[in-house]
Order: structure tokens, then sequence, then C-alpha cells
């Protein structure tokens, strides 16, 4: 598998966009993410067909979600991106329509964290009921005490 | 041939009801009140606190790292004070919650003075939820002889090392 | 759309049959678990099916963010609580590999002995759960049963509880086994082939078996990879991907097996990978239990941080653990900002992630073989949920 | 002797009759003796039910390395009772959106025709308790009314899921009840009478239906669409429990649906006993007395049927469907023939000839439903 510098050359090159690197893994900004994507999986040269997971993390000063990036066709390793978008208009573009694989995943990041995938075909809460409010893997999501005797 | 494996399907059937009646060893069912599974040396459920001569003399110091490192956090301590308000070595209050302990056995691997151990009781069911699963201080003790008789070998092993100790 | 009958519904549009929506729903007797699936009949037809989910849902990740590193291991074992083992595994190694902690050999093979153990009782079980959503009367259950039971009582000695095992530690496992271990080991692995052949002789060639679980949910190739399905149900489908031969994590580099590959992709195809591949994991356990070393079951820095926990420094950073779980791949994504705490923990849960072929492969079938297909997915709902 | 153990139950009905002969006028004698008949039959419906059930759990049991109900009674004898005793005392639930007269209705005529089935099968010699002239007919007529009475039960509960199972339970019977028929019509040809006593007188001494070609296939065609017609494993779709819960009895609790579970093993009974009075010679028999053979023959065939249950997962609609009209259908006709043939012809001739018939017929439906055979697979590995 090619080295994480020249993935980044690469995109950089075809793309125009400006990429940095986080401990081995590329931090990408979200316009772009959906053409990076589909260069990532239709490009013969990289083929990632298998996005194993889709991570949402709230660092208090904005949100970030994570891909790992596997190809079954070439058996070679992760690739991991990050995408960071701030924390009350939390949007990022969708890749559903290029891996299935993150349908589930993107409504649980949505139902979690309240990250809003545009272009998703079925954005609804997956764990939570409909009434619920508010989003409780958020770090400042207050649980309220259940042993209060009302 | 089409019906063939139909057929073996039931030559499998018939054949382990037959040999049940000739080998006692293909009923694997054991009558439980009457015929019990021997548990072994390490099988644990809930934790219990061990005492050398009388229960209210326990190992247990009251450090409170069993209580800080418990995951569902079921154990409360609280330290002893002699009339002059200085702590003692011992704890006061000991309560272990048995309805939310999920018997993981962590309390027993940090426990540095080898207090709390976890026991094999299984038939614990009770009438009342809250006060029943409650397990105060005195109903935690187990005498060492006890600790000893369920497991044989850790006991044998906390013995050498406590005899190691006051060496 | 694999269904000749869908594509003209739409000409008899004079045919107005009644739609009839039934939910599949949480209290239902074969589906593994609180889960719904909302489903749109024509008659026997499914022409819509909707999976709703969250029943089980106890936010497993917001927990273990105020759990210790070491706390986090008996709740793994909540999560596919079938195979407590291979979450712990996944678990450790993944918390290995962000601390940079070593394991030495020894506790190296007891970790594989343990998980290919434990893919033996969730692939049993999982064929006789199987059969009983066809309708056979709990006999391959009993059967499976019968079998689980000589691991689970191994489990309870070596382990400590027979489901909840929380063996593994950070470096190692727990305790070293009982001297009688690889006896007794030899001997569930001497006696299980002929225990999977009493089962295929009742099975495999069974024509009622056969006729109902052949072309049936079938998944194709490209939307298995397109949809990140793993595990059997992947490798069902034709698709050689074995975790354990690809990343080749902790020493499964060192065993000869072979990974068994179907063509069809079909309920039958699923059912049958499984029983192979349990015949090759004993393959793993006969070379596992002849080339196991003596010496320490866990190194001085694991053993220090179990007795310790407080002890153990997680450096900041994140990493990706996953290993090749009965069920698929599992694979925890931790980061750390070096206080004793996982500041994130997230479960890559593989029945959650197979559901989302789910409906592609009930489209167009029967309601009979909705069951069917969502039982060879073989989900737990703990996992799903989490 | 042995002739008095034989009669033993028709000198005991005539015992009670000259005790209360004297007392009573004559047509009231008539009346008692019809009377005792029902009482016998009524209390011997249910006894034999709860203890096919038992039965039943045991044998599965020991089928699956385990011992079956042991706990009441001595080897779980009294446990039909204390099941009786929980069914009496569950609390019986009627859906508030149910249709409550078809609710009602469902379970109490789901059991007349499965009592009513009894009055035309000879238990021994002479002991049969209305020889009817059209005894076969009677039966398939009563026993066929059981569908419809499935059908309102599965309407009247107003649940999606025993809809389903009402629908299926009609597809089913309307699909195997033509081969039963069918399959039975050879022997009636043979024997040329509708009444079953003829039927059994006909095939004296060893000469019993199954033991010639086209009563082989005759007893197993008639077994297979007789453990379909009583809705039992290979073929419980009406109560296919891992798909629609439990199909037409899911809103039925306490007694009602004890009488839907009587209903069913009396039904399994008396197909079981149809089969032996028509294929496997009634109570005729070599030594044994009459009921004895009768009750041999039928407890074989009903353990029979409980194997089944214990080994085979259930079919589905469509193909239980096709079972029926592409293999059993062709089937019966064309034993209808053999059997014709068999009859006209001597004998050397007439076993040859319909034993070639019959295997050619088999071997030809078995091609012609190659197609929809499953095949056997072959699986590669990768990494070898």
């Amino acid at each position: 598998m090619k080295t994480i510098e020249e993935i980044k050359q690469a995109i950089e090159t075809k793309f125009g966009v400006q990429i940095s690197i986080e401990n081995n893994s590329l931090l990408i900004p979200k316009e772009k993410w959906p053409e990076i994507a589909s260069f990532l999986k239709t490009d013969p040269e990289y083929s990632f067909d298998y996005l194993s997971s889709v991570t949402g993390t709230d660092y208090k000063d904005y949100l970030e979600v994570v891909y790992h990036l596997y190809s079954m066709g070439r058996e070679c390793g992760p690739l991991v991106i990050k995408i960071r978008t701030d924390r009350n208009a939390a949007q990022i573009p969708s890749v559903v329509s290029i891996w299935r694989s993150a349908e589930f995943q993107e409504r649980e990041a949505y139902d979690l964290l309240g990250i809003h995938f545009e272009g998703h075909p079925d954005l609804r809460r997956i764990f939570m009921w409909e009434g619920f409010v508010g989003h409780p893997l958020r770090k400042d999501y207050v649980t309220e005490d259940q042993d209060r005797k009302i | 041939m089409y019906g063939l494996g139909v057929l073996k399907g039931l030559w499998v059937t018939i054949k382990n009801f037959t040999l049940s009646y000739f080998t006692r060893k293909r009923l694997t069912t054991v009558q439980y009140p009457e015929e019990r599974i021997t548990l072994s040396e390490h099988a644990r459920t809930f934790p219990i606190l061990v005492y050398d001569e009388s229960p209210d003399k326990l190992r247990c110091v009251a450090c409170e790292i069993c209580a800080k490192e418990c995951p569902p956090k079921c154990i409360s301590i609280v330290r002893a004070q002699d009339e002059a308000g200085k702590p003692l070595k011992q704890p006061k209050f000991f309560d272990i919650d048995y309805s939310v302990c999920m018997n993981c056995g962590i309390c027993e691997e940090v426990c540095p003075f080898d207090s709390i151990y976890m026991d094999r009781q299984f038939e614990l069911s009770a009438y009342e939820r809250s006060e029943e699963f409650l397990y105060t201080k005195d109903r935690l003790a187990k005498s060492a002889e006890y600790f000893s008789k369920i497991r044989p070998e850790t006991a044998k092993k906390v013995e050498e090392k406590r005899k190691a100790k006051e060496k | 759309m694999n269904c000749p009958y869908l594509q003209n519904m739409d000409q008899q549009s004079t045919l107005d049959t009644q739609r009839l929506e039934v939910s599949l729903g949480p209290q239902h007797p074969s589906t593994h678990g609180v889960f719904q699936m909302d489903v749109v009949l024509d008659g026997e037809q499914v022409i819509r099916l909707k999976p709703v989910m969250g029943y089980l849902h106890r936010n497993h990740e917001k927990l273990m963010e105020n759990m210790s590193w070491l706390a986090c291991m008996p709740y793994t074992d909540r999560l596919d609580y079938f195979c407590a083992l291979a979450n712990n595994f996944s678990y450790a190694l993944a918390v290995e590999k962000l601390a940079g902690i070593e394991v030495p050999e020894r506790a190296q093979y007891l970790r594989v002995i343990m998980a290919e153990l434990t893919r033996l009782i969730n692939h049993i079980v999982l064929v006789g759960f199987l059969l009983n959503d066809l309708g056979a009367f709990f006999t391959p259950v009993l059967y499976a049963f019968r079998e689980r039971e000589k691991l689970l009582d191994l489990f309870e000695d070596v382990t400590g509880s027979r489901m909840m095992c929380n063996y593994f530690r950070f470096g190692g496992v727990k305790r070293d086994v009982p001297p009688d271990f690889i006896l007794r080991v030899r001997e569930i692995v001497n006696q299980f082939p002929k225990f999977l052949d009493e089962l295929e002789e009742l099975l495999t060639h069974n024509e009622i078996l056969l006729s109902r679980c052949q072309n049936v949910g079938i998944l194709p190739k490209a939307l298995a990879v397109n949809a990140g399905i793993t595990g059997p149900v992947l490798r069902a489908s034709g698709i050689p991907y074995d975790i354990r031969k690809i990343d080749k994590y902790s020493i499964y580099g060192r065993f000869k097996f072979r990974v068994p590959v179907g063509e069809a992709g079909d309920v039958y195809d699923r059912y049958y990978v499984r029983i192979l591949e349990m015949r090759e994991s004993l393959q793993i356990l006969e070379q596992a239990i002849n080339e196991i070393p003596d010496g320490e079951v866990i190194s001085k820095a694991g053993a220090q941080a179990a007795k310790m926990p407080r002890t153990l420094k997680v450096p900041k950073g994140d990493a990706y653990g996953r290993t090749e779980a009965p069920k698929g791949e599992l694979g925890f994504y931790l980061v750390s900002d070096g206080s004793g705490k996982p500041y994130r923990y997230h479960v890559r849960a593989p029945s959650f992630i197979n559901l989302t072929v789910l409906e592609d492969m009930c489209i167009g079938q029967k309601v009979a073989d909705v069951i069917i297909i969502l039982g060879s997915i073989d989900i737990v709902l703990g996992e799903v949920d989490r | 002797m042995l002739n008095t153990i034989d009669q033993i139950f028709i000198k005991a009905k005539q015992i009670i009759l000259d005790i209360l002969s004297p007392f009573l006028p004559e047509w009231m004698m008539i009346l008692i003796s019809i009377f005792i008949v029902i009482v016998t039959l009524c209390v011997f419906g249910p006894v034999v039910m709860m203890y096919l059930t038992l039965l039943e759990r045991k044998f599965i049991g020991r089928m699956q390395n385990r011992y079956g109900p042991n706990r009441c009674g001595i080897f779980g004898l009294l446990q039909p009772l204390s099941d009786g005793i929980k069914m009496f005392t569950k609390e019986d639930i009627v859906p508030q959106k149910a249709d409550p007269f078809a609710h009602f209705l469902g379970p109490i005529t789901v059991i007349i025709p499965s009592l009513l089935v009894f009055s035309v099968i000879p238990f021994g010699r002479n002991m049969i308790p209305s020889d009817l002239s059209i005894g076969i007919l009677f039966f398939f007529a009563v026993a066929s009314t059981s569908t419809l009475w499935i059908f309102t039960a599965a309407w009247g509960s107003r649940n999606k899921f025993s809809l389903l199972g009402g629908m299926r339970a009609v597809a089913q019977m309307v699909s195997y009840e033509i081969p039963m028929l069918l399959s039975i019509v050879p022997a009636l040809l043979v024997v040329g009478s509708f009444s079953t006593v003829a039927i059994v007188n006909a095939q004296e001494g060893l000469q019993w239906f199954v033991f010639t070609p086209w009563g082989l296939v005759g007893f197993i065609l008639f077994f297979l669409t007789g453990v379909a017609e009583v809705n039992r494993c290979p073929f419980d779709l009406p109560e296919g429990e891992s798909e629609i819960i439990a199909g037409f009895h899911t809103e039925y609790s306490g007694m009602k649906f004890a009488l839907f579970y009587m209903a069913e093993y009396m039904n399994a009974f008396s197909v079981s006993a149809l089969v032996t009075t028509v294929y496997l010679g009634g109570w005729q028999g070599p030594i044994l007395p009459s009921w004895l053979w009768f009750f041999a023959k039928t407890f074989v065939l009903i353990s029979i049927m409980m194997w089944f249950r214990g080994t085979f997962p259930r079919m589905r609609v469509d193909q239980l469907m096709g079972f029926a009209w592409r293999g059993l259908l062709p089937l019966a006709f064309i034993n209808l023939l053999a059997a014709a043939l068999w009859v006209h012809l001597s004998f050397p001739l007439n076993d040859i000839l319909s034993f070639c018939i019959l295997t050619v017929s088999v071997l030809m439906i078995y091609v012609a439903n190659r197609k929809v055979a499953p095949k056997k697979r072959i699986y590669k590995y990768a990494y070898e």
C-alpha cells in the first residue's frame, strides 16, 4: 500500500485542496470530501472499496468524524480519514452513495452526536425514540439524575 | 436420491432415542435439586469479606481501592473512627449491592490485603429487591476456614504469602 | 431487485390486493432478541422491510467514558454475550496497540485457543437457532447445547464464569490455566468432529432444509463489499476476506488453516460455510495445543496494570484494533487523552452493520424466509444496540 | 378364553344393560346403550389426548438427550393432569378488538368434528360405535369441516398473524384433501363398500392391503396427507411458531387453547386409526385380542408422527402446496389405475404389473420435478 504521504500528495495535486497529516491519518476539509471519497474508491491505484467504520467524536470545540477505509480487493491496511466540523451547525456531506456501509453508522453518529449528513437517504434516529431531545454522546450532555425522588 | 437425506435425519434421531436407554452418559441433563454439578476452583459469583478469628476483626483495612476500581460502583465503605475521631484501620460500614454487582472479580484482583474474595453461592433469591440485596458487613463476613473449603489452592497461596509477610 | 414477481407488479394495477402491514415486533419468538421489523406484505410476499432497533440500547460507549481502562473489560463481555472472549480479545488488542504493551508467548497461545473455542460455540449455537427458525422442534439446538455445555464448563474452570468470562488483561491473560486444561481441550477437539458429522447427517442433506434455504436471501458480491458486510456472511457470498489471514494479528500467522468460501451467497451457503469454518477452527486448536510453550501468562507491565489499574498510563492518541470475531469484524476505536479513562470508545459491531442489507435480501421473499434470512445473518442485540 | 377377552367391552356393556333393563322401559334402554357408548368416547378422547402429549414430550425428550417430564407423578404420569389444571386456572383473555362470537365459537366447533369422527372407527371385533354403511364418507365429510372452524378462529381473533395462519390452513387443507381422498379410493374399489367394518373384514388373515403394491403406495400417500390434514410437522404451517407466532391459536389462552390442543391430538389419533383400519387391517391380528391389535398399530403410527416432529424443519407454503399438486396427486391417480388393474387380473400377473406401473410412475414424477428439486453443492477453500 502506498504511504500516507504519497496518498496526501496524490489527493492534493488532484483536488488542489490543503490536507494535513495528524498521527498517521489524513485531515480533509469537508467541502471536497464526496469527490475525494469516490476517487479513493474507484481509482484502480487505491480501490478502497470497504469502509470499515465511521465514528463521531466530540473534542469540546469541534466535532470530528473518523473514517477507516480498507481495500478488500488489494487486501491492504487502514487509511484513516478525519473530517472536522464545528459544534453547533454540524454538517458533513454523506458518503452513503459511495459506501453503503456508512448508512447505519452515519445515522448512529447523527443520533448520538447530532452531526448532520446531507445527502443521507434516510437520516433518522437509529437508537433513540423519535421524541428524544439532545445527543447523549456529546461531552456537554447532561444526564438527568434518575435517583432524584419526584 | 431425493428422499435419502430425510431418512438419514430420521435415523440420527431414532439412534439417539434408542441409545439413550443403554448408555446413561447420553442423557446430559442433571436433575438439579437432587444432583448438583461440582463447581470448579475459580468459579465466581459474588464477593465476600474474609476474617481470621472473629467476624468483627476483618482483614479489610478500609483502603477503598476496591470501591474505586469496581466498574459498576456497587461497593460503599465508611471508615471507622475511635471516640477521638481518629480514623481506624477497619470499616464501620461495608455494603455491597448484590443487585448491581456484575461478578467480574476485579475487586478480588486489586485488593492488596487479601480481604475480598469471590464466593460461589448462587442461590440468593430474595423476596424484596432493595434491602435484601444490599449486603452489609456482617452478612458479607465469611471465615477463613470457609474460604479455604471452597477455594483450597488460592487459600494455600494466600497463607504462604501472609506467613512470609509476617516474618 | 432479483424478484420477477415484483417487476410485473405494476402492470397488474387492476388487481388491487390489500397490503398487510405487520410489525414482526420486539416480542417475536425468532428475532434473537428485542429487534423489530416493520414488514409490508402482499399475501405472503414481502414488499418493504424496515428494521427498528434501539430497544436494548444502554449507551455502552458513554458508560465507558467514565470507567478506567481495565474496568471497561468486563463490560465488553456484555456486547456480544455469546462470544465474551472474542470481544475481550479485540478490546485488549486495541488497548495494547494504543499503549504499546507486549504480550508473552504463552498468553498469545491461550488467547488464540480461547478465541477459537468461542468461535465453535457461536457457530453451533447459530446453526441450532437457524434450524429453530426453520421449524425443527428444538432438536438441533439441544444437540448444539449438549456440546456447548462441555465448552462452558471448561470456560468456568479457566476464567471463573461460563459466559461473562472477563479473562483477558492488557499484556496477557488474568491467570494461568489449570493443569488438565490441555488434556480437556484435546479431548474436545478429538470428539467435536464426530458431533459435527452427526449434525451434518441430520441436517445438511435434508431435502426440506435444502429446498427451504437454497436460493433464498441471495446477497450479491458487489453489494456485500459495498455494504461493509464481514464474517461468514461475506465469505458465503464468495469473497475470501478473513481478518485472521489479512492482518495476521496476535499469532494467527503461524497457524495453517483454510478459509471456506461459498458461491451463491444464500441462506444455505451461510449455514454450510459456518460448519466448514468450525472444522477449520479445530485445525487451529490442534496446532495451538501442540505448540503451546510454558512461561508466564502476563507481562510485567500487564501484571502491574492488572494489580493497580490506576497506574496504567495510556499515551494521548487514537488507535483502531480489529479482530475476526465469530460474527464478523469486531473493531474498537479508542481515543485517549492521557487520563486514566478513554476519551472516546467506539465499537464497530459486525451484527449492526450486517443488518444494512437485511432489506435488500428480504424483498420479494416470503414471510417465512424473512425469519431465516435474519437468522442466517446471526445478529445478537447486545452488539447491535450497544 | 381368548374370545372373552376379545369381547370384554361388549360383555361389560351387556351386563350394565341387563342390570338396568327390569327397571326401565324398552325405548329408554336403547337410549342408555347409545349413552354408554357416547360417554366412553367422550371420556376416552381427552384421556388419549392427555397421555399422547406426555408420550410425545418424553419420546422427543429422549431423542434430544434429555428425560422429558419426570417431576409430577412417578415417570411424569401426572404431568397431563397438572397441564389440565393449569389450563383450567389460566385466565382466558379475549382481545378487545376480537369479534367475541367468532372468537368464542372457534374452539368449541373445532372439538366437534374430532369427537364425531370416532363414531365410525372400528376399535375391535364388532366394537364400532355406529356401523354406518357410508363410514369413510362420513369420516371425511366431518373431518374436512375442521378447516372452516380453524378459519373462523383465525378470523375472529382479529390478529394479523392468526389471519396469515388461517389463510395457510385453508390453502393447505384444500391442496391435501384431494390426494387424501384419492389415496383411499383404491381400497374402496377393492372392497366394494364404504363401511369401515367391511374394509377390515376384507383384510382377513394377514392379507392386509399394505402388502399389495398399490396398498403400499396408498398407505404412504394416505399417511403423508393425513399428517398434513392434522397440521403436524413438517406440514405445521397454520401454527408455524417461529414465523407467525402461534398461527390461528395466537389469541387463545386457558381452556380455549386446551381445546385446540386437544383437537389436534385427537385428530392425529383418528387419522392414524383410519390409516390402520384401511391399510393395516384394523383389528385383524393373529392371537392377541382385536382391540389390542388396533391400539398397537395406531400407537406405532402416532409415534412415527412424533418422530417426524422431532426431526424435520417446516416446509414453506408454496413448497408445501407444490409437493401436494406436483407429487402426491399424480401418484394418487396412477395408484388408482394400478389398483384397478390389480383387481381385474389374476394373481402372478397383477402384482408384477401394478408394481412396474407404480415404480415407473414414481421415477417419472421424480424426473418431472428435477427442476424444482434442490441440488447438492461443493465448496471451495481460499488460502489452500
